[in-house]
């Protein structure tokens, strides 16, 4: 369209939003180092258990792995890739509906599927 | 560009089709290369028909016959119906919705390409006298036994037609999301659009699924993969698994658009609104959801377990309910309004009962100790043809007759059309209502022939006399085409009188850039509403008449479609042919450089001025 | 006058019965005369939800037709415009919640019927003494014909399943190449023989098949497996216990002969030379030939699973078997043989009988 | 559309990459085929979860056998550390600072290089030791879902080299902006998928 609209923020207004936006860049770093942290744990509980050491079962460790996995998707959609911003509305149904749809499947192929 | 007409060569006619972005163009083709594709497909079922006329015929060979099935299916599922179903997505969605245009005029055009480079792929196994013949389900453990590359032809064709159907359904989907005409809200969408976003959006989901399952299986039998063969530890569950969590949805892609068109047929021929239009909406929906849930239903005797088919057992007889709501709602439309049966309507009528049984023997089999006994048999047959043909090809048929004005300009024959519905109906039921009877007397599906003395002649009989008269009606149909196209009579806008959504309130067909100005939506039939109120034309406009952002045509999905093409055959050829691996790579190279080419090259479209649109507006007396 | 009349009421009569007997199919095969217990269940729940479906159309069609009867424009005027309604709430309740009922009317014995036909628990019950309690049979399904083992009673067969009636026989189902389905129409439903697993299940025999038209059921091969799946049809025959016990014995029997080379006939001889890699005609062993086992061919029905069972069908199988079964896996022996050796060998393997 | 209009930070849209229809179209688009990604990378998951440790007999290796999970553990690192910084290219791309943003996308594409460059060498290894495609279902399975999502990051990496070298002279402006920003989504949808493969595969095989 031919016809953007351009505004012109007041030096407020451009302040206010560069406010924002280094906060909320703050705010990924923070959700960076969360994943980080949640990676190297993850990792490091393996390798506990696979030099076994006392206390890390697998009926521990692969809940955490997985909850951990969920956590960061979590923290990749809604910070990294803005999920949480207005105007996903759309996004947020069809990611929804993907995951829904891929949970079935995978449930299937490691209940039903036999060998 | 100028629309003023003029004659124009071949070349530049050629050059315009083949290049073009007009999504009513491009559903022009669709319609073309379907149309086709029906053709073919249906002279293949001809053939089955005729070989099982009687007992140990042997018109084809037990070979040929299982080529014949599979082109049968695989033709007519991915390369008819589907083609021609998304062809009046785009001729008449954007128009319904009073959009100038989908949301990806490119990639439209690269999505049409792609379905007729894959199509003629496939197509061209014939010529290669290698073709996939392991069913249009191609099952693992004989699919990697077939010998030769007819199960190549089809892994890789499907997955070039797939690749365009999917972007298809991203581009409607995104359409409707976002070019809504002002006013246009969910709720006041019409049914064909609700249909098209919910199909589309099982496109989304259903054929990455494909993908994968065509990609493994174009692996394990050209590049050494190992995932169904047991001896190397793979599984040929999984394939079935992947196929109908694909397959099934498809089959309410088939239905679902079908549905849109009848809803509208209903609506405008009894000259009332649709009955429950929210109930209506949310049954679509459901419908669409509940479509991924039930895959297994395919696989009952597969030896899953008890708990898994009790589970897609109920599953599957769930989706009678939202089925249940539409059919209800349909003919609570039709009760109280004033009925006129017109060929479109005539294809509407017959859908009903036809559906319903088509219907309720899908209920029977999703009882899954019952289809212990009819999976695999003529029952089947019987069932999927009486929703297949009887929803999704009556509802072609009916939105062929229906949008025929709105996409050429003119009206089909109504005689010829009443005809060649009475024949085609009443050689389906011949065909396939005895079907059923020839499965429960213990007729497998996909025999090339039968024994003499099991009771089955005469039905089989009476089932190829019952093809023969479709056959008839298609002919008169075709006859029916070129005729009207012959006479060329020029109809006006809303040639049936009745017309309610916004695709009746412009020309037939419409300018290239559809609306001069953008409708206000102030309803449901909004062209209906703005009539009864006194505004002749339909349409009131959302904006002043000005300039209009136009994509440019390009030649670059047909050229991006023809690489795939090319890369198909050398990997087909790969392990066999020294000259494989490089044509392989020089058809993706081919692809690469074409996408690349439309990357680097902005292309920002054009706009059509407004003096050209006053102009427009004056010459034609449309919209005011 | 009268008499003519009386005579054309027969006739109506007897035809109305020869379509209604049509419209059930052939015993042998129809999953309408169903024999055996799974089947009956099975056509039970066919019976239920036909019932339920006949309604749910005959509704339809009610309404259906009063409404395209009574709303047409010709009977109303071209001018007429109806009335915009939106919907009913009530109507939507109705047409939501009886279907809901009609489809719970279904899915419970669904339910209960799909756990009922996969209970395979007695299957390996044994005895005291370490006998199973159980007929079991191990199918193998190749292309394109069919084995069967009993592995409690260390005997083969082919083609041609024996079993006796009125008990539950378990059967163990697998695949040897591609996937094939294992089906007999009149006794119950299919499984599928898969290739990587084994998939059980039972059925159970009422009927002895000595009655039937053919003195056999008939089953099928219910999964696209091939140029000749159309062909990869197999027998079988039911007979009451005692019987099928002889018939074991007998079976059993034919472990013990030894071929006397000298005292064999030209036919065995040649059979001997040319065949038995492929064939055994000793019942007594395991599954896993290359092609069926031929101990009882003479007691068979059909050759190959559906050519007749006679010398000179069995001659033309032999010179060219890929003319009548395309794509099998035995080779054509018309070329290497000549049409007197092969009568000589069709003679002999008439003769393989255990039940004479 | 202007390609040549030029925007101040202060004229620059907040929500650039969907601030004109084509732009918006793009950008739900682009979502939409995420949503088709996920379950194509379901499915192939599926497909390993069902197949792995399978093979013919006599098939030696095991998931537990065969991981290497430090190198694995090192491409994660790098993975995710490239998915912050395409953030911050995403962040200036909102300020209209497009010198950072193309910095911070270079350094993105070369960590992601990094991580291809690590993936391959485990899959050269893992084939010195015998571990070849056709070798199993379980090699099958494996490298075609972990060399898909291999597939993506090259696939991105060269969308990145593009669009970097087609805009360098340019600058910034509403026709491109949805491009960077859609390929920043890109981006972040393969490290989604490798949190996955890296928790299911690598780290769930290792335990066994
Ligand atoms: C357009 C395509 C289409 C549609 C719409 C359907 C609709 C349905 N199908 Fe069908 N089906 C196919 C195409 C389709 N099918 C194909 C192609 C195959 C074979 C594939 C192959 O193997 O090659 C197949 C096979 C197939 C099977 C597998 C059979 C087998 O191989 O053993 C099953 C089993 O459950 C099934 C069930 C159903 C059901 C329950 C519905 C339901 O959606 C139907 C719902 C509609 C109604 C029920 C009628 C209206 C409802 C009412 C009037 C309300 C009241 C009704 C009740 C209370 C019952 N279908
Ligand atoms: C959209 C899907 C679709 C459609 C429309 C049809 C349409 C028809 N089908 Fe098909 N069918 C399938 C999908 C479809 N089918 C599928 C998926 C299978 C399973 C395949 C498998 O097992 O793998 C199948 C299988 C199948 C079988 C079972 C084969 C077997 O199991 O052995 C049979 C047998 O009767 C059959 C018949 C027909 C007939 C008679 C028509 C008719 O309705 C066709 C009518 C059309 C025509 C008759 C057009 C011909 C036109 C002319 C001749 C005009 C001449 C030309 C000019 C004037 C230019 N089909
Ligand atoms: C390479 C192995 C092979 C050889 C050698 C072979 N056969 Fe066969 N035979 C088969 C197979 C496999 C079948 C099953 C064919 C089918 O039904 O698909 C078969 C089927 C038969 C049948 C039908 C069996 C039945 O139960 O209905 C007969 C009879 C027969 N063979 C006889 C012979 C004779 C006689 C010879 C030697 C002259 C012979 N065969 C040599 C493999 C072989
Ligand atoms: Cu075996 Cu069909
Ligand atoms: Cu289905």
């Amino acid at each position: 369209m031919s016809d953007i609209q351009v505004y012109k923020k007041s030096p407020a207004q451009f302040n206010l939003d560069q406010r924002r936006a280094r906060k909320s860049m703050r705010g990924q770093v923070m959700m960076f180092s969360l994943m980080i942290f949640m990676t190297i744990m993850s990792f490091s509980m393996v390798m506990a258990y696979q030099a076994d050491v006392a206390g890390f079962s697998k009926f521990l460790i692969i809940p955490s792995l997985l909850l951990f996995a969920a956590v960061q998707v979590g923290l990749q959609l809604y910070y990294f890739m803005h999920m949480s911003e207005e105007g996903h509305g759309v996004p947020q149904m069809f990611m929804y509906t993907g995951v829904v749809l891929s949970f079935a499947v995978v449930l299937t192929f490691v209940t039903i599927v036999w060998w | 560009m100028s629309s003023v007409a003029q004659k124009r060569g071949f070349g530049a006619t050629l050059w315009d089709w083949l290049t073009t972005v007009d999504h009513k163009k491009i559903g022009i083709l669709y319609l073309l290369g379907g149309g086709f594709f029906f053709i073919v497909g249906g002279i293949e079922a001809m053939i089955i028909r005729l070989q099982l006329l009687t007992p140990n015929n042997d018109l084809v060979s037990a070979g040929i016959f299982n080529q014949m099935i599979t082109m049968h299916g695989t033709t007519m599922i991915f390369l008819a119906a589907m083609p021609i179903l998304i062809g009046f997505m785009n001729a008449i969605m954007p128009l319904q919705i009073g959009a100038r245009d989908v949301a990806f005029p490119f990639l439209n055009s690269l999505g049409f390409w792609m379905f007729m480079f894959g199509g003629i792929f496939l197509n061209l196994s014939w010529f290669f006298g290698q073709v996939p013949d392991a069913g249009w389900t191609s099952y693992a453990s004989l699919a990697l036994v077939s010998e030769g590359h007819g199960v190549d032809f089809y892994a890789i064709g499907l997955q070039i037609a797939g690749g365009g159907t999917l972007m298809g359904g991203i581009n409607f989907l995104v359409t409707i999301i976002n070019m809504r005409a002002p006013g246009m809200t969910y709720m006041r969408m019409p049914l064909f659009t609700w249909t098209t976003f919910v199909a589309s959006a099982m496109i989304l989901f259903a054929f990455p699924p494909l993908t994968v399952g065509l990609f493994l299986l174009t692996f394990e039998r050209m590049f050494g993969g190992n995932f169904f063969d047991h001896t190397m530890g793979g599984n040929t569950i999984i394939w079935e698994h992947i196929f109908w969590i694909f397959g099934h949805p498809e089959v309410y892609i088939l239905i679902l658009p079908a549905f849109g068109i009848f809803s509208e047929i209903f609506s405008i021929f009894s000259r009332k609104r649709l009955f429950g239009y929210s109930a209506m909406v949310f049954a679509t929906v459901l419908i669409g959801f509940l479509g991924f849930m039930v895959w297994a239903h395919h696989m009952f005797t597969v030896g899953l377990g008890p708990t898994a088919n009790a589970i897609f057992s109920v599953a599957t007889m769930a989706i009678a309910i939202p089925t249940g709501v539409k059919i209800f709602n349909w003919l609570l439309t039709m009760w109280g309004g004033s009925i006129k049966i017109t060929t479109p309507m005539l294809w509407a009528l017959g859908f009903i009962p036809t559906f319903v049984m088509g219907g309720v023997t899908g209920v029977m089999l999703g009882t899954a100790p019952l289809d212990y006994q009819l999976h695999d048999t003529y029952f089947v047959v019987a069932h999927f043809h009486y929703v297949i043909v009887g929803g999704t090809v009556f509802g072609i048929l009916a939105g062929l007759h229906l949008y025929w004005p709105k996409m050429f300009g003119t009206l089909l024959n109504e005689m010829l059309g009443k005809v060649t519905f009475w024949f085609f109906f009443i050689g389906f039921h011949l065909t396939f209502l005895i079907q059923h009877w020839l499965g429960f007397w213990g007729m497998p599906r996909r025999v090339f022939t039968y024994m003499d003395g099991q009771g089955w002649n005469s039905s089989n009989l009476i089932s190829t006399v019952g093809a023969l008269f479709m056959a008839i009606g298609i002919t008169v149909l075709v006859y029916n085409i070129i005729v009207t196209s012959v006479k060329n009579v020029r109809v006006a806008n809303d040639p049936w009188g009745d017309g309610r959504t916004l695709e009746w309130a412009i020309e037939s067909p419409p300018l290239y850039y559809n609306f001069a100005q953008t409708p206000l939506v102030r309803g449901l039939d909004t062209v209906y509403i703005e009539k009864m109120e006194g505004n002749a034309s339909g349409l009131t406009p959302a904006e002043p008449v000005q300039d209009i952002h136009m994509p440019n045509g390009s030649f670059i999905p047909f050229m991006m479609s023809l690489g795939l093409f090319i890369a198909g055959f050398g990997a087909m050829y790969r392990a066999e042919e020294s000259w494989g691996l490089p044509v392989l790579i020089f058809g993706l190279l081919w692809t690469f450089i074409a996408m690349a080419m439309r990357s680097l090259k902005d292309d920002l479209g054009y706009y059509v001025k407004k003096d050209e649109i006053l102009r427009d507006m004056k010459r034609k007396g449309g919209q005011k | 006058m009268m008499k003519g009349l009386k005579k054309w009421r027969l006739f109506s009569l007897l035809a109305a019965l020869t379509v209604f007997l049509a419209g059930c199919g052939q015993e042998e095969l129809s999953t309408l005369l169903p024999a055996g217990q799974v089947g009956k269940d099975q056509f039970k729940l066919l019976m239920l939800s036909s019932g339920i479906m006949l309604f749910v159309i005959v509704a339809v069609m009610v309404i259906y037709l009063i409404a395209i009867v009574r709303f047409r424009r010709s009977k109303l005027g071209e001018d007429h415009i109806p009335e915009q309604v939106e919907g009913s709430h009530t109507l939507e309740l109705v047409w939501t919640v009886i279907p809901v009922l009609l489809v719970l009317l279904l899915a419970v014995p669904t339910v209960y019927y799909t756990y009922k036909f996969s209970n395979v628990t007695a299957m390996d019950v044994v005895d005291e003494e370490g006998n199973a309690e159980n007929l079991v049979v191990d199918v193998t399904a190749k292309l394109y014909w069919w084995e069967f083992e009993y592995p409690n009673l260390g005997i083969v067969t082919a083609q041609e399943l024996v079993v006796p009636t009125d008990e539950k026989v378990y059967f163990n189902l697998i695949a040897a190449d591609v996937k094939h389905s294992f089906w007999i129409p009149a006794i119950g439903g299919k499984l599928d023989t898969n290739v990587e697993n084994v998939n059980k299940f039972y059925l159970t025999f009422d009927k002895e098949s000595k009655d039937l038209k053919d003195g056999v059921f008939y089953g099928k091969c219910a999964e696209l497996c091939g140029p000749s799946h159309a062909l990869m049809d197999f027998k079988v025959k039911t007979l009451p216990r005692a019987e099928f016990d002889k018939w074991v014995t007998a079976m059993k029997a034919t472990g013990e002969e030894t071929t006397d080379v000298a005292a064999a006939g030209q036919g065995e001889e040649l059979f001997q030379q040319s065949c038995i890699g492929c064939h055994a005609t000793s019942a007594v062993g395991e599954s896993g030939a290359v092609g069926p086992n031929l101990a009882s061919f003479g007691d068979r029905n059909r050759i190959a699973g559906f050519m007749d069972h006679d010398q000179e069908s069995l001659v033309e199988w032999l010179s060219d078997t890929q003319e009548h079964k395309p794509g099998n896996l035995m080779p054509s022996f018309g070329e290497q043989l000549s049409d007197e050796e092969l009568n000589a060998i069709a003679e002999y393997l008439m003769s393989l009988s255990v039940e004479k | 559309m202007d390609l040549n209009k030029k925007f101040t930070p202060e004229t620059w849209p907040d929500h650039p990459e969907r601030a004109t229809l084509e732009a918006k179209n793009k950008f739900v688009g682009f979502w939409l085929f995420l949503g088709g990604e996920t379950i194509l990378f379901a499915t192939l998951f599926a497909t390993y979860l069902a197949l792995k440790n399978k093979g013919p007999s006599g098939f030696e290796f095991t998931t537990q056998g065969l991981f290497e999970l430090p190198l694995v553990f090192v491409m994660t690192l790098l993975l995710l550390t490239s998915s912050l910084t395409s953030v911050y290219a995403m962040y200036h791309l909102r300020n209209y600072d497009f010198k950072k943003m193309q910095l911070w996308l270079v350094i993105t594409a070369f960590l992601g290089l990094g991580f291809l460059a690590l993936e391959m060498y485990e899959f050269v290894h893992y084939v010195k030791l015998g571990f070849t495609y056709d070798n199993s279902a379980f090699s099958s399975a494996f490298y075609t879902l972990v060399g898909t999502h291999g597939f993506h990051v090259a696939v991105g990496l060269v969308w990145i080299t593009l669009l970097i070298y087609r805009n360098s002279k340019r600058g910034l402006n509403l026709y491109n902006a949805t491009k960077f920003y859609t390929f920043s989504l890109y981006w972040h949808f393969i490290d989604v998928v490798w949190v996955f493969i890296f928790t299911v595969v690598y780290l769930m095989g290792v335990i066994g």
